[in-house]
């Protein structure tokens, strides 16, 4: 009714007025899935490639023992040593390294370093990222004013110099496969910690003053509570986004350290930054198969990654989400169709704009 | 200037200025088609003021946009629009573009999004200009300066440079009217006009819009809910209900003699000055044949539910900024049971009152007392008991839930906080309870907010606020957000509640009938200082600052013969 | 003014947090004489050695030392190699801000004309495929592309020279030139040897496509979401209702407030771009302060390292300064 | 074994040509894209311009401030010796000096040659000489080679052309010692006694004295030298015009420049897949030479498995393991897959191409002529006692010794373990944390490599066998020591000789490292490029190359 209610108000029409009963807990509501119905044309096409790519990436890694023929760090077969930059042949579908290893094997094993290294990194930066947000954001005063400054500082540092320094610092320079994965995860979060932290701040200083937030606090409801239950719960929109924003700088990260020599030692585990940077000298002489599938590799998860997160902010955000063209459903349907928490009820978002308005006054 | 156009009545009978014939707008939306406008025919005579009203969802503003082709994409037409004698729906985007602004314009209702800001104001009104016309950078501006003029904006040579932000909300909607004019169309169509603005500001634009049709002679649609505006400005009025044109007359006819019963019903529920009086002469009748109400009877209560003398509050400002002070030497009183009205204009610090009672805002100087105890420089663990005691609803029913809480949860919030109620299960008996209360039904514990209708969401936040039976409820702009006949029922619900338990209230709004149906004392504020205090009766029946005289003015009544008698006697709008 | 200043004011903490952290960070992870000589000398030699360069030291008190230090603007000589850090910075700071320049010009030319496409043709397929485009370009690590590139461009159809910054016989001239700016764009213009232009402008494809590539991803996803969030806004459509034809609306009404976020986050993306600089460098043989970076990094010369990212620092924290003040000339509601 | 055409004695002086041609194995023949670079030999006439591309990254020009590969490369054209060698010879003969010789067991006397001038015009006489020395000592920069200095106690000189060095202990290494990275001569009137001096200064004040001068000075990037007119010592006048070095930080980009002709000659260090991949180009020569470098396994003695400071300790089971490795590592299979021989198998201590180097290890371990044998192994552990299979941890750097190191230790790892006998794992850490714990006990065995400091063979022994060994791995034997003395202090070159042969074989039933790899010197260059000589000094002349 006026411009001034932000969009999660438009739900006064009849539309929204429910005829069934509770559906809170339904499966259609989980985060990826609820999208995933909503989403139509372009951008639903978006978000299926990127799941598809996810998901074999994901089954990659956990099937790799199934689908590959040696081990990741095997470099002899029956007949002896496999032998070094060897062809695509019978033996070897992707050829052999300078190192001698079987590429195939090393680049489907290659799915369990960079999803390890996912794990850790948005588990961490995750954590205390939100953590530090919502206490900066929630309490102010001069905490709030160092947080920043330091978030700032760190933003301006170098990422990847910041990355090389933890790398050291963390793993004492070793290379083992929990040495190099927790130096990437912590470097990473050093990295993105002030990310989360500026959205979960901003989020948290809007929320603060959400009369919901005023309401909890006026009935003396304790700050744990309140941050808990109210400013955290409702914080998490623009989370899924940065988390594979995170996901995928985390891939980026570790595929750079490897490249630089910072990675994780070959018999340790497969990483495809560390193949690709034995494999730049073969690339003059002609040797194509060592670099290209690495380095595919790292472009596909990081593609599939990417692919979801933009998909899921468009969705999340009415201004970018599209339409969907007509539809066989009565319009009282609507009802039951999910309704987002962004308020796009029965898709009628409020006026703000042409392309948004909808039969509301 | 001199008006070029021919006067209204010099046109023949049949020229329409606006000709809607079976039109019928639907959306493609996510749940399938929805229908806001269903075969709707209207026609507007040039020179004559149309108000289109009707509630939320009503489809009021969809029809007007589609004068302009203004529709979304996916939106689908049916019938037809006559703009001018020209068939809006079957033109091309380039005649469509000579049609836009040249022969219909637009006023939208909030001024400070209708303006670029990263360009000034001439720059703007000189480019609808140079859209349809040939014509010189200068002759342009100095168009743009002459039509601000027009539309009083002082200093017009110094402030067409200006930047939109560098303008003051009712200036801004000027700006949007010259912008509008500058052109001479024959149909101005405004969405809201007057709806941001503060009640003083409104009667100012209102004259203006009224000007723009003696003196420029043209059509004007205007689309509002507010009958006021409506009794004030409209030579015609068409009410809309659900996508459905179901009554249009004459103004005056409208409001004597509504023909369709949803008419009858909106113009039933809208207030009116004055008649609070007679309600509140009954509602005391009530009381003191039901002797000993609950609320009357606490031995404990102290007599003054809240004390504040010479109240100050202030904000921080910016980076080594002075502070901003809200509220500055405020004194003043709500006795135990009664109901203080704070009204005032925006930025008047009547919220900011609010929210310190509620100990949600510091206080820099002065007392407070609230039931009897000091709240200035109270810790949170004091404040924490007084807190049961507190009841507070707000203004934006939407926001005032959590959007991933059901109504259950949230209303059991405060039991379990205090301790009444273990957990949410615990508190279901009593949740049902507080719904009955507010004649909601009890299933609607396990919704959640965003699948309420507004009303039913302010019902239920006063639900909330009731759990721990608090002794003083604070209820900043309950129902602002709501439609008019949703305002009604809620104010109602609220009167009795307020009956019933026997609190009292401080009942923050700007808006002086609804002070004058709910309030037992009124305090007048003003850019942060007290005005008027005093009975209700007294304040608004015979006002003693000229503020409060000018603020009585402003509201328009909705009654069209009565609002045209008051403009002859109001002093016209000088600037 | 005051703002201004203010503004200028908020360099310093930054820039003394990052030289705390890097302090800190390098004492930690061991000394240059131990990286230097670790593999021909005993423990006890080095030991000795350490003590006579003063790094057993308290860590406290050799911050306290450097900081004094820098306050009297002296940042020291590299320990590895001898040289005054400030004539580092400036020799390589040069090249690194040449080719961030480059990248910069590639980010513009590539991302803000696609991202308007992208944004007119919304949700159609030059739309789908721009954004896919953008994507690949985020996913694509500089150092694959690098790669790519030169097997392309070099390699294969050898139209482009692999490496460096200029080829010896310009790097030669350029370095002879009295009061030179260390930009060889500029020298070589300065020289008026058209031969060393194209020469140097050659040397920089490569490496500023790699470097904006990347960059120019981000624009074309920035400049398309707010060409969106803007052309939704009511401004828009108020000037839409009086006639304004559709590309004016883009090209005057949505264009300009939608270049405000675009210019907000270029400090951002210099960062990013500098971080990006250290990989491009090592990829294109280009000798900038990424590259010298990692080299002073594995020899643990704290004098270098300390002031390189100092530099940096400075470097983020101006351009964000501004980017500000550019953002107040752009947007009005901000000056003051 | 590719270099093993060079002779390994001094002979009467040959011509540079000739040395140069025995040393350029078969060229590739005929006329490539040699000219297509333009960089070499287009202005008639002279000898030309050459364009050196290098990988290795210089520190600085000022002798007490670095000891690196790239630095000496430079300092070795512009820095005049008392010592040094022709191209093609690893002995040292006088340079700017008239005479050098012990003239006591612990004194050694030099006289300077007459005239002698720096490019700056300054006189370089003895004070100059004693100069350099006493600077390097006092400053004793943690870059600096001064260590190598350590027995030097004094330096005399009792007149304008005459230096007497007094030595704190015997040395027969001290003539190589003058013609090291500690020795180069400098000029007193432009260097600081006490502070390094700035490169820029360096080269402004034309302090130099050697084969070639510096012209253009672009640190790290492009050095571009020019013969040197008063250069009057041993090397001769150059043959060439003007000698330019170019910097590249990625092997792979140095290939690129050599195979397109954007440089004449590329030297340290490309990848042996690129060398690999450039013997077959056209225009182009490969030219190997022997190189100094070693690469070798080291095992701590004390946390080794059965190491003293283990559980079980027990000496002889130790020296089982350690020799039961020896016995089943393949070299040659690791030069060929990992290095693609531009490593060849090392036998012994001291490498092959110096004098007194032989090939102990091939005899006492393996098959006997240099293959593996895994039951040879296996009995050894048996009678040791050693339960199978053992359990070892091997540590090795990045970086440092080059990429190739990981290929070489996962073969190493995967040659153990196929015995059965061995479960090996293998970890890589970064160089300087690397090099900080490899004295602390915690690697039961790492790698490590040596570049000599001169071409001696006791380089090669006593600084890793004596009691006070650098390597801190716990080894120590009187025996040892005592050889390591009396082969040190012979003054009869035949003598030493054989001294050095048997201490080889000493060190090597002990086996407190173990050698693996040796590694040539390698230059690429256009095929119009004549005089590239690489040799058992690793010193690279440039006054010997042409161009056509």
């Amino acid at each position: 009714m006026s411009a001034t209610t932000p969009p999660d108000s438009s739900t006064t029409t009849p539309a929204a007025v429910p005829g069934t009963a509770s559906r809170r807990y339904s499966w259609r509501r989980l985060p990826v899935i609820r999208q995933l119905r909503q989403s139509v044309g372009v951008q639903r096409g978006m978000l299926i490639t990127g799941l598809v790519i996810v998901g074999l990436m994901l089954a990659a890694a956990l099937l790799a023992p199934l689908i590959t023929p040696y081990g990741p760090s095997q470099l002899r077969g029956e007949d002896g040593l496999f032998g070094a930059r060897q062809a695509p042949s019978a033996e070897h579908w992707l050829g052999t390294t300078a190192g001698g290893y079987d590429v195939f094997t090393r680049t489907i094993y290659g799915t369990q370093t960079a999803l390890l290294v996912i794990i850790v990194a948005v588990a961490f930066s995750l954590f205390i990222g939100v953590a530090l947000g919502l206490i900066s954001g929630y309490y102010g005063g001069w905490v709030d004013r160092v947080l920043v400054v330091v978030a700032d500082a760190i933003y301006a540092f170098p990422t990847l110099l910041l990355a090389i320094v933890t790398a050291i610092v963390i793993s004492g320079g070793s290379s083992s496969l929990w040495g190099g994965i927790m130096a990437t995860a912590v470097a990473i979060t050093v990295v993105f910690v002030p990310q989360y932290f500026r959205v979960i701040r901003a989020e948290t200083l809007r929320i603060k003053t959400e009369a919901y937030v005023e309401a909890a606090r006026v009935i003396g409801t304790p700050t744990l509570r309140i941050m808990v239950r109210h400013v955290l719960r409702n914080a998490t929109r623009s989370l899924p986004l940065l988390v594979t924003l995170n996901a995928a700088e985390a891939i980026l990260t570790l595929a750079a350290l490897g490249f630089l020599g910072f990675g994780i030692e070959p018999s340790a585990a497969a990483e495809w930054g560390y193949d690709l940077n034995r494999s730049v000298s073969d690339v003059s002489s002609g040797i194509w198969w060592t670099s290209l599938f690495p380095g595919a590799a790292i472009v596909l998860m990081v593609l599939g990654v990417t692919l979801v997160g933009e998909s899921l902010q468009d969705l999340a955000d009415p201004r970018l989400r599209t339409r969907r063209r007509t539809d066989s459903q009565a319009p009282q349907a609507t009802a039951s169709a999910p309704v987002s928490a962004g308020g796009a009820a029965a898709g009628v978002p409020k006026g703000t704009g042409p392309s948004e308005i909808g039969p509301s006054s | 200037m001199t008006p070029q156009t021919a006067p209204a009545q010099a046109k023949p009978e049949e020229a329409r200025a606006v000709e809607l014939k079976q039109l019928s707008i639907r959306f493609d939306t996510d749940g399938g088609e929805v229908t806001a406008v269903n075969a709707i025919s209207l026609s507007i005579r040039p020179g004559e003021i149309t108000a289109i009203v009707g509630e939320s969802g009503s489809g009021k503003t969809v029809t007007a946009r589609s004068l302009l082709g203004l529709l979304p994409a996916n939106a689908r037409t049916e019938g037809a629009v006559l703009v001018d004698g020209t068939e809006v729906t079957a033109l091309s985007r380039s005649q469509l573009r000579a049609l836009r602004g040249k022969n219909a314009a637009m006023v939208f209702q909030e001024p400070s999004t209708a303006l670029n800001p990263v360009y000034p104001v001439g720059w703007q009104i000189a480019e609808g200009l140079r859209a349809h016309r040939r014509i010189s950078r200068k002759a342009a501006r100095s168009e743009a300066v002459e039509i601000l003029r027009q539309v009083g904006i002082p200093e017009p040579e110094k402030r067409v440079g200006y930047y939109p932000h560098q303008f003051s909300g009712g200036q801004k909607q000027r700006v949007v009217i010259a912008m509008a004019l500058v052109l001479r169309p024959s149909v101005i169509i405004a969405d809201e006009p007057t709806t941001a603005l503060d009640v003083t500001v409104q009667a100012e634009i209102l004259d203006l819009l009224r000007r723009c049709r003696d003196e420029f002679g043209a059509a004007i649609v205007l689309i509002t809910h507010n009958m006021g505006v409506v009794a004030d400005l409209a030579d015609t009025v068409a009410v809309m209900y659900k996508g459905d044109l179901v009554e249009q007359a004459p103004v005056e006819k409208i409001f004597a003699a509504p023909e369709h019963a949803y008419t009858r019903r909106l113009l039933g529920a809208v207030l009116r000055l004055g008649e609070g009086k007679e309600r509140r002469r009954r509602a005391a009748e009530v009381t003191e044949a039901g002797t000993g109400s609950e609320g009357a009877e606490q031995p404990s209560a102290p007599e003054l539910a809240v004390h504040a003398q010479e109240l100050r509050i202030t904000y921080p400002g910016g980076l080594g900024k002075p502070d901003i002070t809200a509220v500055d030497g405020v004194s003043l009183a709500v006795p135990a049971g009664q109901v203080l009205g704070l009204v005032g204009e925006s930025g008047s610090g009547k919220s900011t009152i609010g929210r310190a009672v509620a100990g949600l805002t510091p206080v820099a100087g002065g007392q407070l007392k609230v039931l009897g105890r000091s709240v200035i420089g109270a810790r949170e663990r004091q404040l924490k008991r007084l807190r049961k005691d507190l009841g507070f609803v707000f203004q934006d029913p939407a926001s005032s839930f959590n959007p991933l809480l059901s109504i259950g949860q949230c209303l059991a919030e405060p039991l379990i906080v205090s301790g009444e109620a273990g957990s949410v299960n615990a508190a279901r008996s009593r949740v049902a309870e507080l719904l009955d209360a507010v004649q909601l039904p009890a299933a609607f514990a396990d919704r959640f907010p965003h699948e309420l209708s507004g009303g039913q969401r302010q019902r239920a936040s006063l639900a909330r606020a009731l759990a721990l039976q608090p002794k003083l409820v604070i209820a900043d702009e309950p129902t602002s957000a709501l439609d008019v006949s949703v305002q009604a029922a809620v104010l109602e619900l609220f009167q009795s509640l307020q009956r019933d338990f026997g609190f009292a209230a401080i009942f923050i709004t700007h808006d002086l009938a609804v002070v004058d149906l709910v309030s037992d004392q009124v305090a007048v504020l003003r850019s942060g200082q007290l005005v008027e205090h005093g009975p209700t009766d007294d304040v608004l029946s015979d006002p003693q600052d000229p503020y409060t005289q000018r603020l009585l003015a402003s509201v328009p009544v909705p009654d069209p013969t009565e609002q045209r008698s008051r403009r002859g006697e109001s002093s016209p709008l000088g600037q | 003014m005051r703002y201004i200043f203010v503004r200028f004011l908020l360099i310093i903490p930054t820039v003394f947090i990052l030289i705390t952290m890097v302090f800190v960070f390098m004492r930690m992870i061991g000394d240059p004489i131990t990286a230097a000589q670790g593999g021909r000398l005993s423990a006890a030699q080095l030991d000795d050695m350490r003590e006579a360069a003063g790094y057993n030291r308290p860590i406290l008190v050799q911050y306290v030392e450097y900081l004094g230090q820098i306050l009297r603007g002296d940042f020291g000589t590299t320990i590895s190699d001898n040289r005054p850090v400030t004539e580092v910075l400036v020799t390589y700071g040069t090249a690194t801000v040449e080719l961030v320049f480059y990248g910069l010009i590639v980010a513009f030319l590539i991302g803000i004309p696609l991202g308007m496409i992208a944004a007119a043709k919304r949700d159609r397929w030059p739309d789908a495929g721009l954004r896919l485009f953008a994507i690949l370009a985020y996913a694509t690590p500089v150092f694959f592309l690098g790669l790519l590139l030169k097997l392309v461009f070099s390699v294969w159809l050898g139209i482009l020279p692999t490496s460096g910054r200029a080829s010896s016989r310009t790097r030669i001239e350029l370095s002879r030139m009295e009061d030179a700016t260390g930009i060889y764009l500029i020298d070589a213009i300065r020289a008026g040897d058209m031969g060393h232009v194209a020469d140097v402008l050659q040397h920089a494809v490569l490496p500023a496509t790699a470097l904006g590539l990347l960059t120019a991803g981000v624009f074309l996803r920035l400049v398309r979401t707010n060409m969106i969030g803007t052309l939704a806004m009511d401004y828009i459509d108020t000037a839409r209702s009086r006639g304004v034809s559709e590309y004016r609306l883009v090209r005057k009404h949505a264009y300009r407030p939608a270049l405000i976020p675009i210019v907000t986050v270029i400090g951002m993306q210099t960062a990013m771009l500098l971080g990006g600089a250290v990989l491009t460098e090592t990829t294109f043989e280009w000798r900038g302060l990424g590259f010298q970076l990692t080299h002073y990094l594995s020899a643990r010369d704290f004098i270098a390292v300390q002031g390189i990212v100092a530099l940096l620092a400075v470097i983020v924290a101006v351009t964000n300064f501004l980017v500000d003040i550019v953002v107040a000339l752009i947007d009005p509601r901000v000056r003051y | 074994m590719r270099h093993s055409t060079i002779p390994r004695r001094s002979r009467a002086l040959t011509g540079t040509a000739l040395a140069a041609a025995l040393l350029i194995s078969a060229c590739g023949g005929e006329d490539g894209n040699g000219d297509e670079g333009g960089n070499g030999g287009e202005e008639g006439g002279g000898a030309g311009d050459i364009l050196i591309g290098t990988t290795d990254v210089k520190v600085t020009i000022d002798p007490a401030g670095s000891y690196d590969n790239a630095s000496f490369l430079i300092m070795n054209q512009v820095y005049p010796f008392l010592l040094n060698s022709q191209p093609g010879e690893s002995d040292v003969e006088p340079d700017i000096a008239e005479t050098a010789e012990f003239t006591g067991e612990t004194e050694f006397t030099v006289t300077l040659k007459e005239g002698l001038t720096f490019a700056n015009g300054n006189e370089l006489t003895a004070s100059d000489v004693k100069f350099s020395f006493d600077r390097q000592t006092d400053i004793m920069h943690e870059n600096g080679p001064a260590y190598l200095l350590s027995n030097l106690e004094s330096v005399e000189t009792p007149d304008d052309h005459t230096v007497v060095f007094h030595l704190a202990e015997p040395d027969q290494t001290f003539p190589q010692v003058l013609s090291s990275p500690a020795a180069p001569i400098v000029d007193e009137e432009v260097f600081p006694a006490d502070e390094l001096l700035a490169d820029d200064d360096i080269v402004a004040e034309q302090a130099f004295a050697g084969p070639y001068v510096i012209d253009d000075y672009s640190f790290n990037d492009i050095v571009t030298l020019s013969p040197n007119e008063a250069y009057e010592g041993l090397l001769g006048a150059p043959e060439n015009d003007s000698v330019t070095i170019e910097y590249y930080s990625e092997s792979s980009n140095l290939r690129m420049a050599v195979e397109q002709g954007d440089v004449d000659i590329a030297y340290r260090t490309l990848l042996a897949t690129d060398v690999d991949d450039l013997r077959e180009v056209d225009g182009l020569n490969v030219i190997d030479g022997p190189g100094g470098e070693i690469r070798y396994m080291v095992f701590n003695l004390a946390v080794m498995p059965y190491g003293t400071q283990t559980e079980e300790a027990d000496a002889e089971a130790a020296l089982a393991v350690r020799q039961a490795v020896a016995d089943i590592l393949d070299r040659e299979e690791i030069s060929e897959q990992a290095f693609l021989s531009s490593y060849t198998p090392l036998y012994s201590f001291v490498p092959e191409g110096l004098t007194g180097a032989n090939q102990a290890l091939m005899e006492l371990y393996g098959d006997g002529s240099g293959g593996p044998d895994a039951d040879r192994a296996a009995e050894r552990l048996e009678e040791a006692g050693v339960e199978t299979p053992v359990e070892l941890h091997i540590e090795y750097g990045t970086d440092r010794y080059g990429e190739a190191s990981a290929d070489e230790y996962a073969m190493i790892r995967d040659q153990l373990n196929e015995t059965g006998l061995f479960d090996v794992t293998i970890q890589s850490t970064e160089w300087t944390q690397f090099t900080e714990e490899r004295t602390q006990d915690i690697y039961p065995a790492h790698q490590l490599g040596w570049f000599p400091d001169y071409s001696d063979a006791d380089n090669y022994l006593s600084p890793f066998f004596h009691s006070e060994n650098f390597l801190a791995n716990h080894f120590s034997d009187e025996e040892i020591d005592a050889a390591l003395i009396d082969q040190v202090t012979e003054e009869d070159p035949e003598e030493r000789e054989a001294k050095i042969e048997e201490l080889q074989y000493m060190v090597a039933e002990h086996l407190p490292t173990l050698p693996m790899q040796q590694g040539a010197q390698t230059a690429v260059t256009a095929d119009y490029i004549d005089g590239v000589v690489l040799d058992g000094s690793f010193k690279f002349r440039f006054g010997s190359i042409t161009a056509e």
